[in-house]
This record gives C-alpha cells, structure tokens and sequence, in this order.
C-alpha cells in the first residue's frame, strides 16, 4: 500500500514543480508585454457615437462586436438543449417554503425585477445591459423557484419554448432585417442604431433570466400535451 | 503608496480563498469559499476600472454558478442516499475526497 | 441569372440557415424531422452558393456590422474554408439523412435542434476569421457535441460525454489565454492583422505553445487521445459519424489556419514535433484497433490513427504537402461517416457488434457491407479512392522534401489500415446460420451509407477540380520551399 | 502601472492552481469548481492587461469578451453539473470510470 | 472521344457494367446472369478483335482522364498490351462457360459473376495501361476485386487462406505504391515509354534507381510469385475451380509477370537496367523460382496444389526470358506468357472436372480415370506434354526460344536451367498420366454423378478441349501471321534499338 501512495506523492510532486516551470514562464511572459501603445480603446472611442449607445462595453458587446454576442446566445441556448435532453433530474425537493423565505421572496422578487429593468435601461450610457439585467432576472427566478413556484403547465410548452429561443431568435431576425434594407449583416445605421439595440437588449434580458432560471430546474417543466 | 498594499492584500486573499475552495475536503465548505472568491473577485474587477464585468461577475460568478452548484450538491447528496437505501455499493457519502 | 446568385452574402446565408433551422427544429419539435431535412438541404446549396461565388470572384471577406478589421469581426471564405464547408455539408446531408430514420420520435425532438446548432457553429468557425470568435465558435461547438453524445442512454455513454466536457473545456481555456496573450501584444484579434504585426517575442512563443495545446486536446492527437474512443464508440451512430468526421477536424482547421497565417513556423522544429506525434498517432491507433473485440471501437481508433496522418504535412510545409492533408481530411470525414454509419446498421441488426460474430452479414446486410468495403477502400489509401489521392500527394511531399520516413509511416499505416479493416470483412464472409432474431434496418440508413461510401472513392477522380477549388486564395501560400 | 501586472501574476496563478486541481481531484465536482477557477484565471489576464496605461479609459474589447466568457462558463458549467448527476445516477459514482483507458 | 479514343474505355467498360449490373440480380434469375455474362465476353472479345486489327495496322489507341495535377490517367494500346488483352479476353469467355457449368446451383452465384466480371475488368484494365500509375490503380482493384473470389466458399479454412492472400497482395501493393511514387518524384513522368524514360537521369540517382527497381520487382514479385513471395498461390488454390483456373493461372499471376516486363521494358528500358547490373539477380531469382517450384510440385499430393506449385516455377519462365537480356530470349519469355496460359487453364479445367464429377481431389485417386473419362484427360495429357515442352506444342517454342536466347546472349548456365526444369516437369507430369492411362480404375469412384451416356457436362467438357485445342495449335501454327510468336516478334523489334 504505501509503495503506490509514495509514487503518488513523487508524482504529485513532479505536477507541482511542472506547473510552477509553467507559471513562471507565463509569468515571464505577461511581464514582458509592453502595454504601451496597444490596445483598441481609441478605435472604440472614435466610433463610440456612431454605434447608438454611448457606453463602450455596450457598444463592443451589442454592435462593434455583436456577432460574439448572436453567438454566445447560441451557446446558452445549446446548454438548455443539452440539460433538457439529458432527461429527468430527481426534481428539487420543493418542501414548503419556510415563513421567512416565504416573505423574503415576496419581497425581493419584485425589487430584483425592477433592478433589472433598470440595469437594462442603463446599459446604454453605463455599466449595465442584457446580460446583467438577465441574470439579475434568472436570480428572480431562482428565488422563486426555491419558495416553491412552478410554471403553469399550460405555459410550458410552445410559449416557453418560444421565450427561450427568443433572445436569439430576435438577434438574428434583426440582424437580418439589415440586410434586407440595404445594410450588411448586423450593420445598425446610427439614426435607429440605439433603438434596435434596446429592443435586442430586452428581449436578450427576458430570454436570459429564463434560460438560466430553467437551468437552475435542471429537468424541463411538467409539460401538458406536447404541443 | 496605499493602492499598492490594497491590491497585493486583495491578490493575496483571492490567491489563498480558490486554494482553500479547491483543495478543502468538505464540500460544502469548498463551495461556500468558491461563491465568496466569486464576491471578491468581482471587488477585484471594480479596481481594474471594469464596472460591467463585476456586475457580471456577481450576478453570474457568484450567485447564480453559487446556486447551481449548491442545488447539485444538494441533488447529489439526495442520489447516494437513493443508491445507499437500494443498497448499491453508492459512495459512503459525498463529503470525501 | 448568375448576377444575383453572385450577389447574395452566401457567408451570412450559411451562418444564419443553420442557426434558424435549429431554432425552428427546438420550437416546432413534432415536425422536426421534417424541418431538419429541408434546412439540411438549404445549407447545401447554400454552399453550392459559395463555391459558385469562390469561383466567380475568388476568396470573399465580409466585414460584419460594416465596422471593418480590428474593431469589428470579419468573415473569410477561401479555397481551405470551402474545403471544409463542402465536407460539413456533404457528411451533413448524409447524417440528415441517415438521423430521420435513426432516432425514436422521443429523441429525434432533443437531435434536431442540436445537430443544426452544432453545424451553425461549424459553419461559423470555418468562416471567422477573428480569434475570439473562434473561441466562441469552439465551445459552442464542444457543448453541442457533448450533449448529442449523451443522447446515447448509457452508463458509459454518459461517462465519454463528461469525460470530452472536461477535455473541450480545458481545451477551450488554454486557446483563451493564448487569445489573450496575442491581444494584449498585437493589439488586435484578427488573424490576417495579427499575420503583419507577428514578431517572436516570449509572450508569442506562449501563446503558440498554449494555442497549440489546447487544440491538440480537442483535435485528440497521439499523446491526448484518452478521450476520442469512448467518446465515439459510446456515442449514437450518426452522432460518432459527425464527431470523427467534423468536430474533431474543426479544431485541427483552426490549428493549420492560425499556424499557416499566425504562427508560420512551418519549419522549425515544433513542426517536427508535430510530425513526430502525428507518426505516432498512426502507428499506436493501427495497433490499438487491431486489438479491439468491438467494431464501434476499431472504427473510433481507426480515426486516432487517421488523424495522425494529417500532422505529416507539419514538418514538410510544401503546397502539396497541405492539399494533400486536406485532401486526406476530406476522404477520411466522408469514409469514416460511411464506416460509422454501416456499423450503426449493424448494431441495429445483430444486436451487438462483437467483429468476431459479425459473420453472418455478407448475404443479409449486402448494401450495409458493400458500404463498409467502400469506405474502408478509401481509410486504406487505396485506389481509385480519395484516401489514396491524399496519400500519394504525401507520399510525393515527403519524398520532394528528402524526408522520406514520413513515406514510410504513411505506408506502415496503410498496412495497418488494411489488417485491421480485413480482419472485419474476413468474418463478413464466412457463412453461419442465424441464432437470434434481428432487427430490421430500414433501407434510407443503409443508403445514406452508400451513398457517402460512394462519394468518397469518386473523390478519387475529381482530384484536379478539387485541388483547384482548394487553392483558391492561395491558403497554402505559394510554393514556398518545403 | 504595478498594479496591473499584480491581477496579471494573479490570473496567471489562478489558471495554474485550477489545473492541478484538475488534474489532482477525481470528484467530478472538484473538477468543475477547478474549471471555473481557471475560467476566472484568464478573464483576470485579460481585463488586467486592458487597463494598461494609466491616463487614458481601459480598453473596452477585453471586457465584452469576459463578460461573453462568463456566460459561457455559466452555460458550461450548468450542463457539466446536470451531466454530473447523472452520470452519478447511471454508475453510482461520482467520478469518471475509465472504461477504456489506453 | 473520337473512335480512337473510345476503343480503350469500351473494352474496359464491357466488363465492368455487367459486372456491376449482375450484383443486384437476383440468386434465382439464371436467365438473365447468364445472357448478362455471354453477352459481355463476347463482346470484350469482338472489341479486343478490333483494336489487335488496328494496331497491327498502325493505329493509335489512346485515352488520358485528368486523376492527379500533372498525372492522368492513361489507357492507350501497344502491342504489347494487346498481346495481354487477347489472352485475357479469349480465355475470360472460355472460364466463363466453364464457371456457368461448375456453379450449377451453389449458392450467391451472382456475387460471384459480380466480383468475377470486375477481376476481368481490372486484368485487362491493368494490360491497357499507359502508365505506371494507371497500372499500380487495376493492380490494386486486382487485389480488392480477387479476395471476394478466394473466400467464396465461405468456410474458416477460406477465410484464413483469404487473409494469407491479403498479407502477401497488400504488402507487396504497399512496395510498389513507394516505389513509384519515388520513381515520380525523381524522374518527373510515369509514361511507358519504348526503351524506357529512365536513360536521361544523371549518375548521382543510380543507386535510388536501384533501390526502386528492387522495391517493384517485390512488388510486382508478390503477384508473379516469385520466391519467397509465393506462399499465397498454393493457399489460395482453395477457391473454387474456375476462380482457381482464370485468376491464379492467368489473370493474377500473369499481371504480376506483366508488370515486371513492363517495368524492365518501358519504365528502366532493357539496355540501362543491364547496364545497372539488375538484370543478372532478377535472372537468378527468376531461375532459383523455376527449379523451387518444380521440386515442391514433386511431393503435393493433391492435384490443384501440385498444379499450384507447377505455376509458381512456369511464371518464372516469363521473368527469366525478360531477364536475360536479349531479342530472342525476350520473345521466348514473352510469348511464353500466352502458351503458359493457355497450357495451365487446360489442366486446371481438367482438375475442376475430376473434382467436380468424380469427386477426385487427390492424384492417389486418378487410377484408370483415362477409360472412364477419354475427352478429359486427352485434354489433360495435351496440357501435361505441353508444360513438358514436348515438340509439336506451345510450351516446347516458348522453350526453344528461351534456350536459343540465352545462348545468343552469352548466359550459356540458362540451358542447364532449362533442361534441368523440362526433367523435373516430367517427373511430376508422367506418373499422373501413366497412373490415368494404364492403371485399372477403382470399384468406385468417391462421389460419382453420371451425366447419361456423356463422360460430364458439356460446359465443363468443351472449354476444355478447346484451351487444349488451342495449345495443339499454337504449336504448330506458330509462324502465321496472326500466331502470337508473330505478334511478340513484332513487339520485340520496338524495344531493342535499331
């Protein structure tokens, strides 16, 4: 027994000292960059109001570099697919909720979901947007869940299905509206730049809050007839 | 002279919270630590001039990936009780390791 | 007419297409089966689209949002793209095919919307031409393939899809800090830009090594292969097809696009150290599938051992020396979808796919068998099959560039190839009655079969075409001294 | 100007420390916690770096692309805990069983 | 696609449509299989009629279809092709009526015409081709189209004799791809050109040719079962009898012995690879080859695989006429490859009968087999004298010219090869005659099948007198215009130099 627990450990040790070789050299490496001159923050700024919003972040998220964005929407929207195609998950113990999580909940959902709200609108000259707002909304939702709140069965089939696939359904139904007009793929013209984006922000903050309050269920929601 | 000592303690303590969080034996213990490195991390994006990322960071970081991995320990725990009372060789319990 | 075929963005089309077919397939999942073979087909003529407009007006960029290079992202079509979205498209079509008649209804709903997320990303990762978006593109890929290799209910089914979970997302995060590391010294995330401003300084050299790292991971070459066989073998038949066919040549695309461009280091020594691996891979995946009692298995090492020969190419740096691999790439994904394809009838069939009792195939299962043989023609690298048009234009890079023992790894693993696939179609033949009752295979999956077996030995006879269609854009760059 | 490179270091260490833990931890939980953590390693890399001279506003870009990197953690690790459980349902334990390993 | 051009692609085609076509016929439409397969035969065979009358004439056949950048794929035929092609085409029609008789009613019969069909296609494919690569493609669908044939039977002892077959035929094919991909790289072109395209190159790639030049002989050895590469022929005699007959007397072997001529000839020309010193081992592998075979023939028992053996040292005669380098010595070898053929699917006609209606397998059994079936072992016993090379029949010309060639080439040790092989031929030969001829016949035959007042089935029976026929012929026939010693004449005046 101690022979493999001694080359466990002569193991371990040789990991330990080629990770460290690792971080050094990385270390060495980061260190050696000059940070002078580079840099797209100039770039951003010169085309800051022809993007529609006047926040950099939001701008580079939702315009310059929007495509990561209709992307990364995918990427949510595969997780809920892989988690609700792995089947039924021994469903969260929804024991009644305690009196104080009971009040709390009353209390808290609706102040998150003004927060939210206003994270949203914010997001256009400050910290703040779709992503935010979204998850300050799936932390609703995940709230509610925990007192014990289920969707409706009646809700759960086509309109949930539509509510999730909303955020980048949207995204890219705008994206290609441009195009129709004139315009290249997710080319915004500035007049009516801010106000696409905010509709692609709110409907991208709903679908979130749903997608990861659905991915916090784990299992998809009792389902009346398939529809 | 006192941002410098701000950011190494703040370095340090980040450092010495995902230590504890990946190698504490408890579970639980080691997801608490994780939410609260995710709390601190997101004051470490405050002083890097990154507001957005830092409510991101605690919004998602910490909260939500806290509640997610809080709900599947909670499952898991759940699962091995199933697995002991059928009486399959399921793990003592998930606290080890 | 062709004016307005040349018009439309055929990029934009083949992102978008995808993406809607998925969401649609998610939204309306009783007629899913039915979407999913319409949008299968749009894309491939959206493709056919492409190709037309490549020809017309050779390589394309599109800049998104109409921003331009370092701000915005870029799209970029040329020869090696095409290649690979003509390979998407062609085992796609197959799979779409093959998928309608594979799945029970109940997990045809959960297929669907995945399998046409996992080609929107694979389209979108052969057109970006900007690094953090390939980041993007790749987890949006790995998450996709996880969850259909778990659409196989299985212990060891779930086990591979959590095992390639870890392995893509570690994977994904080296490639991230390499990303962040040419950012932070460029100053820009698009590839051609970054091509101008290379210098090798250390931060460079680490974000090659982790860059290239991550992606080995992903691409499973020789030492970081642990993952590929569960994962392929466990899988459902046309999702293992999809992975050995696609997913694991979208991170080797993204290998050869960054180091043709990026990191042109063709030939210092990293590229024979890659060489090196990629030999090994032959040779190791030969032998580990000539030990396999499973034919799920003897397939998934088959493609360790094929991938290797794609890393060849690395150290020789000609022209040829990269069509050839492509070419490879090419007649492996539509062989080794073919393969997978007819070991799923099999499996449907006996019930099992032990190789030593497949023996009672040859006169019950003829179409399944003769597509298996096709393939397989072309795994082996002989003629008249694409296999052997990519091993001859090796086997002539190697042997230009006076490193003739990459000419005899590519023969030994030819060798290899043939023992391990004979050692299959010698049972094939032998004649024993039937013990047990069989399953029916309905005909469109043993046709899907054929029919991709079939593509791939006429790959051998449209070589010149193909090779021209490649070399659109001069990806390979010109004939550079090997 | 130092504080900078210190978050960088400190990225660095954190992708470093995560993976051993990785490659350390059988626990498929560990692993993902592990996963996370290095996730965060590289997003410190990248903002830390971005606010690289002091006078002018940080970098926007690297931002948006952390803020893309933490959704897709989520995303990530949420299927990697459902897959976890049942993983753990199918085999009845809670790490990875190497069927095939070679 | 002029005439011209067409000729070349049709002859190939002819064979491989009806092959494609007779897979998917059903097992119990006879009818339809057999017209299929007459049909094709004959054609191929008007079509190789055609094309022997247009290039006796001058004409020039050839198709180039783009396969590689730089490379085609080239079918074009020269004399020496067609010598090829007429041997295959004629004895295909022969094995085709005697495979129709032997497989009365066994069972997938239409894989087997499918797979068949397609073995011609690549035989006469492989004799058309005007390049080295185009030859190394149908060399390899010889392999790929061959092993379906050799495990027909589909017992373990098939499959195991089928693997042996693979490891031998892969491998060698493996050599041969290397080697050309080799030649390619250094000499630019595959083209078979008349005194080969090799001469040009300067001295420093000599010792490369040489190794390339060893590389394709065990290639190309592999299929011409030249030793030690033989053991796959004697294994594989465990198909069936027409599968036996046509492919491993005629078809597989000879293109093994037709690569090899086609790469002394046209890829290194006879004059530079005797100047390379290569010509000399080739010849003592070739003889060592003739007298193995003979020896091992001695001591089989059972008659296929003597026969078997038999072939082993006969192909090598074609080799060692290329080898000893010289014009008659080349006829000799080259017109051995038609007489050879002929003479062997004789014998192996013959065997196939014996097993088939008297259920004979081993020589042991064959006491007095002469008086229950005359036609046979007449035929038999004419295919015997011929491997002999007793005077009045093919063998003994291939022979003589053999002999008088290496006399006029100075190798005077090849006539103690030659007679020492004509010795041995007789002693494994006679004692199978004498035993038929004059022992008396046993009570009864193992599994006897009478056929009515005639000794067998007439489609077993008349390929056989015919190829038998035809060995008498040749003979005797041997300087008409038309007579295949005519046609090699011819073929030798283009590769010597004038």
């Amino acid at each position: 027994m101690t022979d493999n627990r001694k080359t466990g450990k002569a193991l371990r040790l040789l990991l330990v000292s080629l990770l460290c070789a690792i971080a050094a050299w990385l270390g060495y490496a980061v260190l050696g960059l000059s940070l002078s001159h580079v840099g797209l923050g100039q770039l951003v700024g010169a085309n800051l109001e022809a993007s529609g919003v006047s926040h950099p972040v939001t701008a580079v998220l939702l315009n310059f570099r929007g495509y990561d964005t209709l992307l990364e929407m995918g990427v949510l929207l595969v997780a809920l697919l892989g988690v609700w195609s792995l089947g039924g998950m021994p469903d969260y113990d929804e024991s009644s909720p305690g009196p104080v999580l009971d009040i709390l909940s009353r209390l808290l959902i609706p102040m998150l979901m003004l927060v939210a709200g206003y994270l949203l609108w914010v997001g256009a000259h400050a910290p703040g947007g779709a992503f935010q707002a979204g998850s300050v909304l799936g932390a609703a939702g995940v709230l509610m869940m925990l007192a014990g709140w289920r969707l409706d069965s009646r809700f759960a089939g086509l309109l949930l299905r539509v509510v999730m696939v909303s955020g980048l359904g949207v995204f890219v139904m705008v994206s290609t509206a441009m195009l129709l007009i004139g315009n290249g793929f997710l080319e915004f013209s500035p007049p009516m730049a801010g106000e696409l984006i905010l509709l692609i922000e709110a409907v991208a903050t709903m679908s979130i809050g749903a997608t990861l309050a659905a991915l916090f269920l784990g299992s998809r929601p009792a389902v009346g007839p398939d529809k | 002279m006192l941002h410098w000592a701000f950011d190494s303690l703040l370095g340090l303590s980040l450092l010495w919270l995902a230590w504890r969080a990946l190698t504490s034996p408890d579970l639980f213990k080691a997801i608490v630590l994780f939410i609260s490195f995710g709390l601190l991390m997101s004051l470490a994006w405050v002083r890097l001039g990154a507001p957005d990322v830092a409510l991101a960071e605690a919004a998602i970081g910490a909260g939500l990936t806290g509640a997610l991995l809080l709900a599947a320990l909670a499952r898991l725990e759940s699962i091995g009780e199933a697995g002991r009372q059928k009486g399959s060789i399921g793990e003592t319990g998930a606290h080890d390791r | 007419m062709t004016g307005d075929i040349v018009g439309i963005p055929w990029i934009v089309v083949l992102i978008v297409l995808p993406l809607t077919g998925g969401m649609a397939c998610f939204l309306f999942p009783t007629i899913s089966k039915s979407l999913g073979l319409i949008f299968a087909l749009a894309i491939f003529t959206a493709v056919v689209g492409l190709g037309w407009q490549l020809v017309e007006q050779g390589a394309q960029r599109y800049a998104i949002g109409g921003w331009g290079a370092s701000l915005g992202i870029d799209l970029y079509a040329d020869g090696l793209s095409l290649l690979m979205l003509v390979t998407a498209a062609l085992v796609g079509l197959g799979v779409s095919v093959y998928s309608g008649a594979y799945f029970s209804r109940e997990k045809a709903k959960h297929f669907w919307p995945l399998w046409l997320l996992l080609w929107a990303a694979l389209n979108a990762l052969f057109l970006s031409a900007d690094i953090f978006n390939l980041y993007v593109t790749l987890e949006l890929l790995g998450l996709a393939a996880v969850a259909l290799i778990a659409l196989a209910d299985g212990a060891d089914a779930l086990n591979s899809a959590m095992r390639y979970l870890l392995v893509s997302l570690l994977g994904s995060l080296f490639y991230l800090l390499g990303v962040a590391l040419l950012y932070h010294s460029f100053g820009s995330l698009d590839i051609a830009i970054l091509a101008q401003r290379m210098e090798p300084t250390p931060a460079v050299w680490s974000a090659v090594g982790l860059m290239s790292a991550g992606l080995l991971l992903k691409t499973a070459l020789f030492p970081m292969h642990f993952w590929l066989p569960a994962a392929h073998a466990c899988a459902p038949a046309p999702v293992s097809a999809l992975l050995s066919a696609l997913v694991v040549k979208a991170s080797f695309y993204i290998l050869l696009r960054l180091w043709l461009e990026v990191f042109a280091l063709t030939d210092t020594s990293l590229g024979q150290l890659l060489g090196l691996l990629g030999a090994t891979a032959v040779l190791w995946g030969g032998i580990q599938a000539l030990r396999q009692t499973r034919l799920k298995l003897l397939i998934a090492y088959s493609t360790v051992a094929q991938l290797g020969y794609l890393f060849l190419a690395f150290p020789l740096g000609t022209n040829i020396a990269w069509k050839g691999a492509c070419y490879m790439l090419l007649s492996h994904a539509i062989a080794k979808a073919a393969m997978f394809m007819a070991a799923g009838n099999i499996l449907r069939f006996c019930g099992h796919d032990r190789i030593a009792d497949l023996d009672r195939i040859a006169q019950r299962l003829p179409l399944t068998l003769t597509a298996f043989a096709l393939a397989g023609v072309s795994i082996m690298g002989l003629p008249p099959s694409g296999g052997f048009i990519g091993k001859w234009l090796l086997l002539e890079a190697s042997m230009s560039a006076g490193q003739w023992w990459w000419a005899v790894i590519l023969i030994l693993g030819g060798l290899l190839a043939a023992a391990y696939f004979f050692r299959v179609i010698g049972y094939a033949f032998t004649r024993a009655g039937l013990t047990h009752e069989v399953g029916v295979v309905p005909a469109r999956m043993e046709w899907a079969a054929l029919v991709l077996a079939l593509a791939a030995i006429l790959l051998g006879f449209i070589s010149p075409a193909a090779l021209e269609l490649m070399g659109i854009g001069t990806p390979f760059g010109g004939e550079r001294a090997g | 100007m130092s504080g900078v490179f210190l978050y960088a270091l400190l990225g660095v260490g954190l992708f470093v420390l995560g993976l051993y833990a990785l490659i350390i931890h059988a626990h498929l939980l560990r692993k993902i916690l592990a996963i996370n953590v290095m996730g965060t390693g590289v997003f410190l890399v990248l903002v830390a770096l971005a606010a690289g001279n002091p006078d002018a506003p940080p970098d926007p870009v690297p931002h948006a692309m952390v803020i893309t990197g933490i959704v897709v953690a989520v995303s990530a690790t949420a299927l990697a805990l459902i897959l976890m459980l049942k993983v753990s349902v199918a085999t009845g334990k809670n790490h990875l069983s190497d069927s095939t390993r070679d | 696609m002029n005439w011209e051009t067409a000729l070349p692609l049709l002859i190939v085609l002819s064979s491989l449509i009806p092959g494609l076509i007779i897979f998917f016929l059903a097992e119990k439409q006879v009818v339809a299989r057999i017209t299929l397969n007459m049909a094709a035969a004959l054609i191929k065979l008007a079509l190789v009629g055609v094309m022997l009358w247009g290039v006796f004439h001058g004409h020039h056949y050839e198709i180039r279809l783009p396969f590689l950048p730089g490379l085609d794929l080239v079918l074009r035929a020269d004399p020496l092709s067609m010598l090829f092609v007429t041997l295959s085409a004629s004895l295909w029609l022969a094995t085709t009526v005697y495979a129709i008789g032997y497989l009365e009613d066994s069972p997938n019969r239409s894989r087997f015409f499918g797979f068949f069909s397609l073995c011609v296609t690549a035989t006469v494919g492989l004799a058309l081709a005007g390049n080295l690569l185009t030859f190394v493609l149908f060399y390899e669908l010889l392999t790929l189209t061959t092993y379906p044939l050799v495990v027909h039977r589909g017992t373990e002892v098939a499959r195991l004799a089928g693997r042996k077959y693979l490891i031998y035929t892969v491998g060698g094919g493996a050599l041969l791809l290397l080697a050309t991909v080799w030649l390619y790289t250094l000499a630019g072109t595959l083209e078979f050109t008349a005194r080969g395209f090799l001469s040009g190159l300067d001295a420093v790639h000599y010792p490369a040719l040489i190794i390339i030049f060893v590389l394709l002989i065990a290639g190309l050895g592999v299929k011409a079962a030249l030793i030690p590469f033989h053991g796959w022929l004697p294994q594989a005699m465990v198909a069936p009898a027409p599968v036996s007959a046509l492919l491993h007397a005629v078809a597989v072997v000879k293109a093994g012995a037709f690569g090899i001529v086609r790469v002394v000839y046209d890829v290194f020309g006879i004059e530079f690879a005797a100047s390379l010193g290569v010509t000399l081992p080739l010849a003592i592998l070739a003889s060592a080859t003739i007298i193995y075979g003979s020896l091992r023939a001695l001591f089989q028992d059972d008659l296929k695989r003597r026969l078997a053996f038999s072939t082993v040292s006969q192909v090598s005669y074609i080799v060692l006429g290329v080898a000893v380098a010289g014009p008659i010595a080349t006829i000799g070898g080259l017109v051995h490859l038609v007489h050879q053929g002929v003479q062997k699917i004789t014998l192996f006609f013959c065997a196939g009968i014996l097993a088939e209606t008297l259920g004979i397998h081993k020589i042991s059994e064959m006491n007095g087999v002469g008086r229950r079936m005359p036609w046979t072992m007449a035929a038999f016993t004419i295919g015997a004298f011929g491997m002999i090379g007793a005077p009045p029949l093919a063998g003994f010309i291939s022979k003589w010219y053999l002999g008088l060639g290496a006399l006029d080439a100075g190798q005077n040790w090849v006539i103690f090869i030659l007679a020492a092989s004509s010795l041995l031929n007789a002693a494994y030969f006679l004692p199978i005659l004498y035993r038929a001829w004059f022992k008396a016949p046993p009570a009864s035959w193992p599994d006897e099948r009478s056929f009515g007042k005639r000794e067998t089935a007439w489609a077993l029976l008349a390929p056989a007198v015919i190829t038998a026929a035809l060995t008498l012929g040749l003979g005797l026939l041997a300087s008409m215009p038309y007579s295949p010693l005519e046609w090699v004449r011819f073929i030798t005046e283009q590769e010597y130099a004038p």
